[in-house]
C-alpha cells in the first residue's frame, strides 16, 4: 500500500513528513540539483508544474518546484533551489544522507493532456527551466503524443546554465529544438546572445495548433506574451507559472493572493486567458 | 559536543552603558544552555581571561573618539562575524544626542576648561567605521531576541531579525494604542522585535529600534504635530536614539 | 430558534455557572478607556454595552501568535498543537458575527485548517444586538451587518432591565442547561423585543454613498484610481488597519528553536498586508512596492476580492481601522471617494472629469 | 627594600566600564598610584539640555545599564523638586520597592559573578557553571527575581519603562505581585546560603580609616531621599550636595573626583551599613553578625560583606513592601502633574554603588541645565588613597599578587566606569 504524501495533512495541514536528501548535485554557485526521497510506502504522485513545501526544521519553510516527471518519480523526487534567502540558503548546507521535511504536492500543474497533438513551444528564463523539467520530462518521455517542440532557454551568463545534461538530451530527442541564449557572453560561448524574445523568428509553428508555457522571472512575462501573442497564439494557449511569497501553500495565509485568486491553490500554472485582465498579475 | 567545536565568541565595548551586556549576562537566566552552546573567549565585563581568538565578535557601544577605530578595525580583522550589540554600536544610540550640538561647548560644558583633555568626535554606530555583519538593535537589546540571534548564528546563517513596524507587534499584545490614551509614540516607523515593550508598559515608543526601512517620515511628523508636539518637541523626540539616521537621511535628502 | 429572558441581575449567576462548568468565559473589559476581549474572572469587570473592541474576538479563533507544531530537528518527531478550551465569548457585535462567518469561509474551503477548526467547534458564540451606533467610523447599516446573520450559538438583546436570549443553536441550548437564570418569554416579551430591535435602526445613519452591492463593480472600476496614490502618501504603513479587522487573517511562519538546535517550534502570527515585505519574492522584486499599491490590494479584498472569492464581504463595516488608522484613512471615506469619483466621471462634470480622464488613462 | 615595581593592567576586567590602575615603585618608594578612568566621556549633561523635562529619566538612565534604575530614580526626584510635583506614597512604595530589585540585580551580579571568582581561583562565573553548578544557578535565580521584580514595576531593570515624572505609567497587576511575594518568600533560603558562602570566603583584612557617606533618613535603611550623613558626622540636605562632593577635574581621569574635608571619602554598601546600621532590618543585622562585621568598619574589601548584608534587607524590606501593596491594593493612578514648569531640583538615591545626585535647572518644561554626580567618581580618590596605602604593605609579594590585590581592590568599589563616564585599567608603570 502506498500513502499519496498530502494524505498526512489529515491531521494539520501545517505538518510536514521527514524526507530524506538522497544526492546533492552543484550546479551554478547559487544552485543545487536535490534529490529527495520520501519514506517508504509514501508516493507523491504530483503533476508537472506542481510544488512541495520543504521544511529544514528550525529554518522555516518555502515552496519549490518538483522538477522531476511524474513518470519518473517513485518515492523520489527532485529539485533545483537557488540559494536566495533564509531556507533555500539552509537546504545548499545539507549534504546527501541529511533530513528536511515536505508537504504536498500544492497547486494545479500544467494540464499536460490538454497539450496532446499540439506543438509546444517552452519559454524559459533562468531557475524557470526547473518547474518546466518536469513538464518537459513527461513530454518527451512520451514523445509521440505531441507534436514538435521548441524549448527557448535563457539565462544570465553560460555559467548560469542549469540541467545541462538534460538540455543536450531534448536537443536529441526527435522533433526537438532547444535554443539557448545568454545575456552576457563569455569568450568560449558560441550561442545565441541577448534576451529571449531575440530567439523566436528561429521558430517555426502554427499558431493555431501551438501551446506556449513560459516560467521566469516575472520581468520576462511581459515581452514574451507580446511576441507570442503577435504570432497569434491564443490566450488560453499560452500557459504561465506564477511565483508569490506563499506561507502555508493551503490558501489561508493570504500571501499569494492575487485578487480573488490564491496562487498556490488555483495555480501556480495559469492560462493566460485566466489572469490576462487582473492588474497585479504582471505588476 | 567537545568544547573545540563550539564556536568562539567575544564581546567587547566602547562608549556605552554596558547594559546591553549586561542583558547578554541575564540571557542565561532562561537560557543557561547557551555556556554548552558557544564557547566565550572575552567578555571583559564578566570574565578575566582574554582570548583573540574569535569567530564571532559582539560590540557594544558607539565610537565616538578616533583611537576607537584601531581597536574596531582590529576587532574586524579577526572576527568572520561582526554584530552590533544594541542601539548605541546599531544606530549611535543616545551617545549621538551630541551630534547635533556644537562639540567644542559640549565638551566645554561638562568638563569646563580642562575639556580639551578628552577626546571625542561625533558618535557613531560602528557600521560607520567598519562592516557589520548583523545588528540586535534596541536599548538595550532584548534578551530573547539575543537568544534569537545567536541559535541562528549557530545555524550558520545570520541573524533574521523583524525590521516590520512595532504598531504590528504592539497590535498582536492588543495594547491600548498610546495615541488613543493622549500620548506619542514612534511605533510607525521604529522596527519592531522588542515585544512593544514600552507601549505594553505604559510609555510612547522612542525609536530606539532604528527605522523601518522605508519609514514615512512626513506622516509621522504630520501625526505627531496634530497630537499637539511642537516642531522642536518632534525634533527632540525623533533625535533620542535616532539623530544618527535622521541626519543620514537629511544628508541624503540634500544631496537630492 | 427559541426565546429565552434573563433577568440582568442574573447574568452573574449565569456566568458562574459556565465556569463551574470548566467553561473559560470572555467578554469585554475597559483597559485605558478602550475595550478588550479578556477573560472574564467575576461577572463586574464584563462590558456589555461597550463600544467596540480594540482586537476582534477572531483573537480566539485565529490567534495572534500560535504554535502550530511541535519538532525535533535531530530525531525529525513533530507533534501537531491543536488546542482547544471550551470557550463562550460574551458580547459578540453582529458585525463581527459576520467576520466570523467570513472566516469560517476561508478555514474550511480547499483543506480545511484543523487547528482553526477545532478552536471554532469549542467556542461557544454570545452575541448581542447592537442599539446605537458604537462609533463614527463604523457603517455596518451599509455593510448590512447590523443584523446577526446565522451563526450565533445565543443571541442578547438589551431590553432595559432584562435580557432576551435567542437560540440559534444546539450548543447555545447546551449553555443554557442546568442553570434557572432564563425564563420562558410572554406574549408581551415578544413584543418587547421586536419593540427594541424595530426602534434602534432610525439611529443608525448609512454611511456609505452607493450600496453595498455596488462595491465590487465601483473598485473594478477603480483600479487605476489616482486616489491609491494620494492614500499611499498619507498611510504610515504600520499594518494597524489590517491588525484590528476582524475580517483580515493572513499570517507569517517561522521556526524557533533552542540554542541545542534540537526541540523548536513552528509558528504562525499574523501578518499584514501593509508592510513592505509581504510580497517580496526571491529576486527582490515586490509585487507591491509602493504603499499606493498595498492600500489598493487592502480596499479591494474588503470590497471586492474576498467577495468574489468566498462569496462573503471582506469588510463589515466595524469601523476599527479607520479608528486606528493615524492618518485616518478609512473604508467609508476611500469608498465614497472612489463612488464621488466615478460619479463624476459619468456626470461628465468639467470639473472633475480631468481625475477621472486620467483613472481611465492611467 | 629597593623594589622596582612596574605593573600593567590594562583595562581591568569583572567590572563596569574601562579603568586602568597605574602603579610606579621605585627604589621602594611609591612614585606613582592612581586609578585611571579611560572610559570616553559621555556628555550627559550637556545632551539633556533643550530636551523636555519628560525625557530625561529616560536618557539618564542610558548612563549605567547596571543602576538604571538609580539613574531613572534620582533624575525623576531631581525633576519632580524642580516643578513641584508631589509623588502619591503608592509611587513611593512602587519605587522603592522597584529599587530594592535593582540593589539585589547589582548586589548578587557583584558578590556571584564579579568578585567570588577572585576567591575560588577562577577567571570568570563560566567555569563555576561546571565546578559548581548549585552556586551559580542559585546567583541566576536570585539575579532572575531582581530582574522579574523590576520588570513587574517597571517594565525592566535596564532602562526602566513606566517610571515617570509624577508616577508610573503601568501597574503590577495583584497576580504579578502574589507571584513575586511566594518567589521572595522562597529566595530566602538562596540568600541565607549567600551568606554562609560569603562567611567561607577570606575577604583581605586590609584597613584603613576614611569618611562614610551616605543617605540617611532616621526611619528606614535609606535609599531615596533623606539627607547626605558622613561617619564624621556631618549632615546636609540634599540641595547642599555640593558641600560634599567637591568635584574636581584630574588628568589621569575622564570622571571627576571629589572630596569633603578628608583628602577622600567613601560611599556605596559599606557606607552605608556604616551610616544607617541601625536601619537595617533584623535579618540583616543577624547576616551581618554571621559575616563578624559592625559598624564602622573600614575593611574596604568588606565591601562586598556589607553588600551580601544588603541583599538580606533588600529581600525582607521587599516582602514587606509586597504584603503592604497587596493588602491595600494597587490603584490607577495618573502620574502627579507639575505645578510649575521652571524650577531647579536635586533628587539623590544611594544606588548600589553609592550616592547619586542629579541637579538639574527646567526653564518652560526643557531642561537648561543639568549635573550627575556618580557614585564612583565619589569613590575614585578615595580607591587612590587605599592603593596608596596598601601598596607598601605589599612590597614583599610578587608582581602578579601586588597586581592582583589591586585589582581586587579596585573590584571590591564595585565601580560603575561607565556611569561615572567610563573606564579603568591598572597600569603599574616602570
Ligand atoms: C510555486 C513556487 C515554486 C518555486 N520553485 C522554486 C524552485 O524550484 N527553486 C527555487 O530555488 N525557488 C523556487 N521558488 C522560490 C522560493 O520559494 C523562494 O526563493 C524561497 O521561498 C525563498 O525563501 P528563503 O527562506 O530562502 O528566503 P527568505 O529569507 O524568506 O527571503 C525571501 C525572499 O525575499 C527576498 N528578500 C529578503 N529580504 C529582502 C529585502 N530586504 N528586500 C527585498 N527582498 C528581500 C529575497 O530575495 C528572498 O528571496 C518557488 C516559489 C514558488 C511560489
Ligand atoms: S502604541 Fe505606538 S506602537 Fe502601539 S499601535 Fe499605537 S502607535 Fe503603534
Ligand atoms: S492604519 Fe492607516 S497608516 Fe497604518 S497601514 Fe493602515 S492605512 Fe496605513
Ligand atoms: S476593513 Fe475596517 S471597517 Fe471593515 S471590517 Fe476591517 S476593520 Fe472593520
Amino acid at each position: 500500500m502506498t500513502t499519496l504524501l498530502n494524505e498526512t495533512l489529515k491531521e494539520s495541514i501545517y505538518m510536514p513528513t521527514p524526507a530524506r536528501i538522497t544526492a546533492v548535485k552543484t550546479f551554478t554557485p547559487t544552485e543545487k540539483f536535490f534529490k529527495i526521497a520520501l519514506p517508504s510506502g509514501f508516493s507523491l504522485a504530483h503533476r508537472p508544474g506542481q510544488f512541495v513545501e520543504v521544511s529544514v526544521f528550525g529554518v522555516g519553510e518555502a515552496p519549490i518546484s518538483i522538477c522531476s516527471a511524474p513518470s519518473r518519480s517513485n518515492g523520489t523526487f527532485e529539485m533545483c533551489v537557488r540559494a536566495v534567502g533564509k531556507l533555500t540558503d539552509a537546504l545548499h548546507r545539507l549534504a546527501a544522507g541529511s533530513t528536511i521535511a515536505i508537504r504536498g504536492p500544492f497547486g494545479r500543474g500544467f494540464p499536460i493532456e490538454r497539450f496532446r497533438g499540439k506543438d509546444i513551444i517552452f519559454v524559459a528564463g533562468g531557475l524557470g527551466l526547473a518547474p518546466l523539467r518536469s513538464l518537459i520530462d513527461e513530454v518527451i518521455n512520451d514523445r509521440g503524443k505531441f507534436g514538435r517542440i521548441h524549448l527557448l532557454y535563457g539565462t544570465r551568463t553560460p555559467q548560469d546554465i542549469l540541467f545541462a545534461e538534460d538540455l543536450v538530451a531534448w536537443a536529441n530527442a526527435p522533433r526537438t529544438e532547444v535554443h539557448i541564449t545568454v545575456d552576457r557572453p563569455d569568450e568560449a560561448w558560441k550561442g545565441n546572445v541577448g534576451v529571449i524574445t531575440k530567439l523566436f523568428p528561429k521558430l517555426r509553428f502554427h499558431a493555431r495548433n501551438t501551446v506556449a508555457i513560459i516560467v521566469g522571472p516575472p520581468v520576462m512575462y511581459k515581452f514574451v506574451l507580446m511576441e507570442l501573442l503577435g504570432k497569434g497564439i491564443a490566450d488560453g494557449n499560452i500557459w504561465l507559472s506564477f511565483e508569490r511569497q506563499m506561507k502555508c501553500a493551503v490558501g489561508k495565509c493570504g500571501h499569494c493572493q492575487l485578487h480573488h485568486i490564491y496562487t498556490c491553490q488555483d495555480g501556480p500554472a495559469f492560462s493566460y486567458a485566466q489572469v490576462k485582465h487582473l492588474e497585479e498579475a504582471f505588476s | 559536543m567537545s568544547a573545540k567545536t563550539l564556536p568562539r565568541i567575544a564581546f567587547f565595548e566602547f562608549t556605552s552603558c554596558e547594559g546591553c551586556q549586561l542583558t547578554v549576562v541575564d540571557t542565561l537566566q532562561d537560557h543557561p544552555e547557551l555556556l554548552n552552546a558557544v564557547e566565550i573567549v572575552q567578555f571583559r565585563e564578566a570574565m578575566s581571561e582574554r582570548g583573540d581568538n574569535y569567530q564571532i565578535a559582539f560590540i557594544e557601544g558607539s565610537c565616538t573618539r578616533p583611537s576607537d577605530e584601531a581597536k574596531l578595525k582590529e576587532i574586524r580583522a579577526k572576527a568572520q562575524i561582526v554584530v552590533a550589540l544594541g542601539a548605541c554600536a546599531h544606530l549611535g544610540g543616545v551617545n549621538a544626542i551630541r551630534n547635533r550640538m556644537a562639540l567644542p561647548e559640549v565638551r566645554e560644558y561638562v568638563y569646563g576648561e580642562k575639556a580639551a583633555w578628552f577626546e571625542t568626535y561625533p558618535a557613531r554606530p560602528i557600521e560607520a567605521v567598519i562592516k557589520v555583519d548583523a545588528s540586535l538593535p534596541g536599548c538595550p537589546i532584548d534578551r530573547n531576541e539575543f537568544a534569537m540571534a545567536v541559535t541562528h548564528l549557530l545555524q550558520g546563517r545570520l541573524p533574521n531579525l523583524p525590521d516590520y513596524p512595532l504598531c504590528i507587534e504592539c497590535k498582536l499584545l492588543e495594547n491600548v494604542c498610546m495615541y488613543q490614551r493622549g500620548k506619542t509614540c514612534l511605533g510607525p516607523i521604529t522596527r519592531a522585535g522588542c515585544a512593544a515593550i514600552c507601549p505594553s508598559y505604559g510609555d510612547g515608543c522612542e525609536g530606539c529600534r532604528g527605522l523601518i526601512p522605508k519609514p514615512n517620515w512626513a506622516a509621522m511628523k504630520a501625526v505627531l504635530r496634530e497630537h499637539g508636539m511642537t516642531d522642536a518637541e518632534i525634533d527632540s523626540r525623533l533625535t533620542m536614539f535616532l539623530t544618527y539616521q535622521t541626519m543620514q537621511l537629511e544628508a541624503k535628502a540634500a544631496e537630492g | 430558534m427559541s426565546l429565552r429572558i434573563m433577568p440582568k441581575s442574573l447574568l452573574k449567576t449565569w456566568i458562574k455557572h459556565l465556569q463551574s462548568r470548566h467553561f473559560k468565559v470572555v467578554g469585554p473589559t475597559e483597559r485605558f478607556g478602550q475595550y478588550v476581549f479578556e477573560e472574564i474572572h467575576s461577572a463586574d469587570e464584563l462590558v456589555m454595552d461597550y463600544p467596540t473592541s480594540v482586537l476582534p474576538p477572531k483573537k480566539y479563533l485565529l490567534p495572534p501568535r500560535e504554535r502550530l507544531f511541535t519538532f525535533n530537528a535531530k530525531t525529525m518527531e513533530m507533534q501537531p498543537d491543536i488546542q482547544a478550551v471550551p470557550t463562550v465569548i460574551l458580547g459578540v457585535h453582529t458585525c463581527d458575527m459576520h467576520a466570523v462567518a467570513m472566516l469560517d469561509k476561508v478555514n474550511n474551503t480547499g483543506y480545511a485548517d484543523q487547528h482553526y477548526k477545532a478552536r471554532r467547534e469549542a467556542t461557544y458564540l454570545v452575541s448581542v444586538e447592537c442599539l446605537t451606533p458604537c462609533m463614527e467610523g463604523s457603517f455596518c447599516k451599509s455593510m448590512g451587518t447590523l443584523t446577526v446573520p446565522e451563526n450565533y450559538d445565543l443571541h442578547f438583546t438589551d431590553l432595559g432591565s432584562d435580557y432576551a436570549v435567542e437560540v440559534g443553536s444546539e450548543k447555545g441550548a447546551a449553555l443554557l442547561e442546568g442553570c434557572s437564570a432564563f425564563w420562558e418569554p410572554s406574549e408581551a416579551d415578544y413584543a418587547r423585543v421586536d419593540a427594541v430591535i424595530g426602534a434602534k435602526w432610525q439611529h443608525f445613519p448609512y454611511r456609505l454613498e452607493c450600496d453595498v452591492t455596488e462595491l465590487p463593480d465601483l473598485l473594478a472600476l477603480s483600479q487605476k484610481s489616482p486616489l491609491w496614490d494620494e492614500l499611499g502618501e498619507r498611510c504610515l504603513a504600520c499594518g494597524m488597519c489590517t491588525k484590528v479587522c476582524p475580517t483580515c487573517y493572513c499570517f507569517d511562519v517561522t521556526d524557533e528553536i533552542d540554542l541545542n538546535l534540537e526541540h523548536g517550534e513552528r509558528i504562525r502570527q499574523w501578518d499584514s498586508c501593509q508592510i513592505e515585505k509581504f510580497a517580496v519574492v526571491a529576486g527582490g522584486h515586490n509585487f507591491r512596492s509602493s504603499r499606493a499599491l498595498r492600500q489598493r490590494h487592502r480596499f479591494m479584498r474588503k470590497g471586492k476580492y474576498q467577495y468574489e472569492a468566498f462569496g462573503l464581504m471582506g469588510c463589515v463595516g466595524c469601523g476599527r481601522c479607520a479608528a486606528s488608522c493615524l492618518v485616518h484613512i478609512t473604508p467609508v471615506d476611500t469608498f465614497n471617494a472612489l463612488h464621488r469619483l466615478r460619479q463624476a466621471a459619468q456626470n461628465g462634470s468639467a470639473a472633475e472629469n480631468t481625475a477621472s480622464n486620467q483613472e481611465v488613462q492611467a | 627594600m629597593n623594589r622596582e615595581i612596574s605593573v600593567n593592567v590594562h583595562h581591568l576586567t569583572r567590572v563596569e566600564g574601562h579603568g586602568n590602575i597605574v602603579v610606579d615603585v621605585r627604589n621602594g618608594e611609591l612614585k606613582t598610584c592612581e586609578l585611571q578612568i579611560v572610559e570616553t566621556p559621555r556628555f550627559f549633561e550637556a545632551m539633556l539640555r533643550g530636551r523636555a523635562y519628560l525625557e530625561s529619566s529616560h536618557i539618564t538612565s542610558r548612563i549605567c545599564g547596571i543602576c538604571a534604575v538609580g539613574h531613572a530614580t534620582a533624575s525623576l526626584r531631581a525633576t519632580e523638586k524642580a516643578l513641584g510635583v508631589t509623588p502619591s506614597p503608592q509611587t513611593v512604595a512602587l519605587r522603592k520597592l522597584n529599587f530594592h530589585g535593582e540593589i539585589l540585580d547589582s548586589h548578587v551580579l557583584h558578590v556571584y559573578m564579579l568578585v567570588a571568582p577572585d576567591f575560588l581561583g577562577v577567571g570568570s562565573v563560566i567555569p563555576l557553571a561546571r565546578t559548581a553548578p548549585n552556586v551559580v544557578l542559585r546567583a541566576l535565580r536570585m539575579k532572575k527575581l531582581a530582574g522579574d521584580l523590576c520588570k513587574v514595576i517597571s517594565g525592566r531593570h535596564t532602562h526602566p519603562i513606566s517610571m515617570t515624572v509624577g508616577g508610573f505609567t503601568s501597574f503590577p497587576k495583584m497576580g504579578d505581585l502574589e507571584e513575586l511575594h511566594q518567589r521572595l518568600i522562597a529566595v530566602r533560603s538562596d540568600v541565607d546560603a549567600t551568606v554562609e558562602l560569603y562567611r567561607t570566603l577570606p575577604l583581605p583584612q586590609f584597613e584603613r580609616d576614611t569618611e562614610f557617606v551616605a543617605l540617611h533618613k532616621p526611619d528606614e535603611y535609606c535609599f531615596i531621599d533623606g539627607v547626605i550623613k558622613s561617619s564624621d558626622g556631618y549632615e546636609y540636605p540634599i540641595e547642599a550636595y555640593r558641600d560634599i562632593t567637591n568635584e574636581t577635574i584630574v588628568p589621569h581621569s575622564s570622571a571627576k573626583h571629589t572630596r569633603h574635608k578628608r583628602e577622600s571619602y567613601m560611599v556605596g554598601a559599606l557606607a552605608r551599613f556604616n551610616v544607617n546600621y541601625a536601619q537595617l532590618h533584623p535579618r540583616a543585622k543577624q547576616a551581618a553578625a554571621l559575616l563578624g562585621i559592625q559598624p564602622k568598619i573600614s575593611k574596604p574589601y568588606y565591601n562586598s560583606a556589607a553588600q551580601v548584608v544588603e541583599i538580606v534587607h533588600c529581600v525582607e524590606d521587599a516582602i514587606q513592601l509586597v504584603e503592604q501593596l497587596l493588602t491595600q491594593g494597587v490603584r490607577y493612578e495618573p502620574p502627579a502633574a507639575p505645578t510649575r514648569f521652571s524650577g531647579e531640583g536635586v533628587g539623590a538615591a544611594d544606588v548600589p554603588r553609592g550616592t547619586l545626585f542629579h541637579n538639574y535647572v527646567i526653564e518652560d518644561g526643557k531642561v537648561v541645565g543639568a549635573n550627575c554626580i556618580i557614585p564612583t567618581g565619589q569613590n575614585l580618590a578615595n580607591i587612590e588613597a587605599d592603593m596608596r596605602a596598601l601598596v607598601p604593605t605589599l612590597l614583599a609579594r610578587t608582581q602578579a599578587e601586588i597586581t592582583h590585590a589591586l585589582e581586587m581592590l579596585v573590584r571590591a568599589y564595585d565601580p560603575c566606569i561607565s556611569c561615572s563616564t567610563h573606564l579603568l585599567d591598572v597600569r603599574f608603570e616602570g
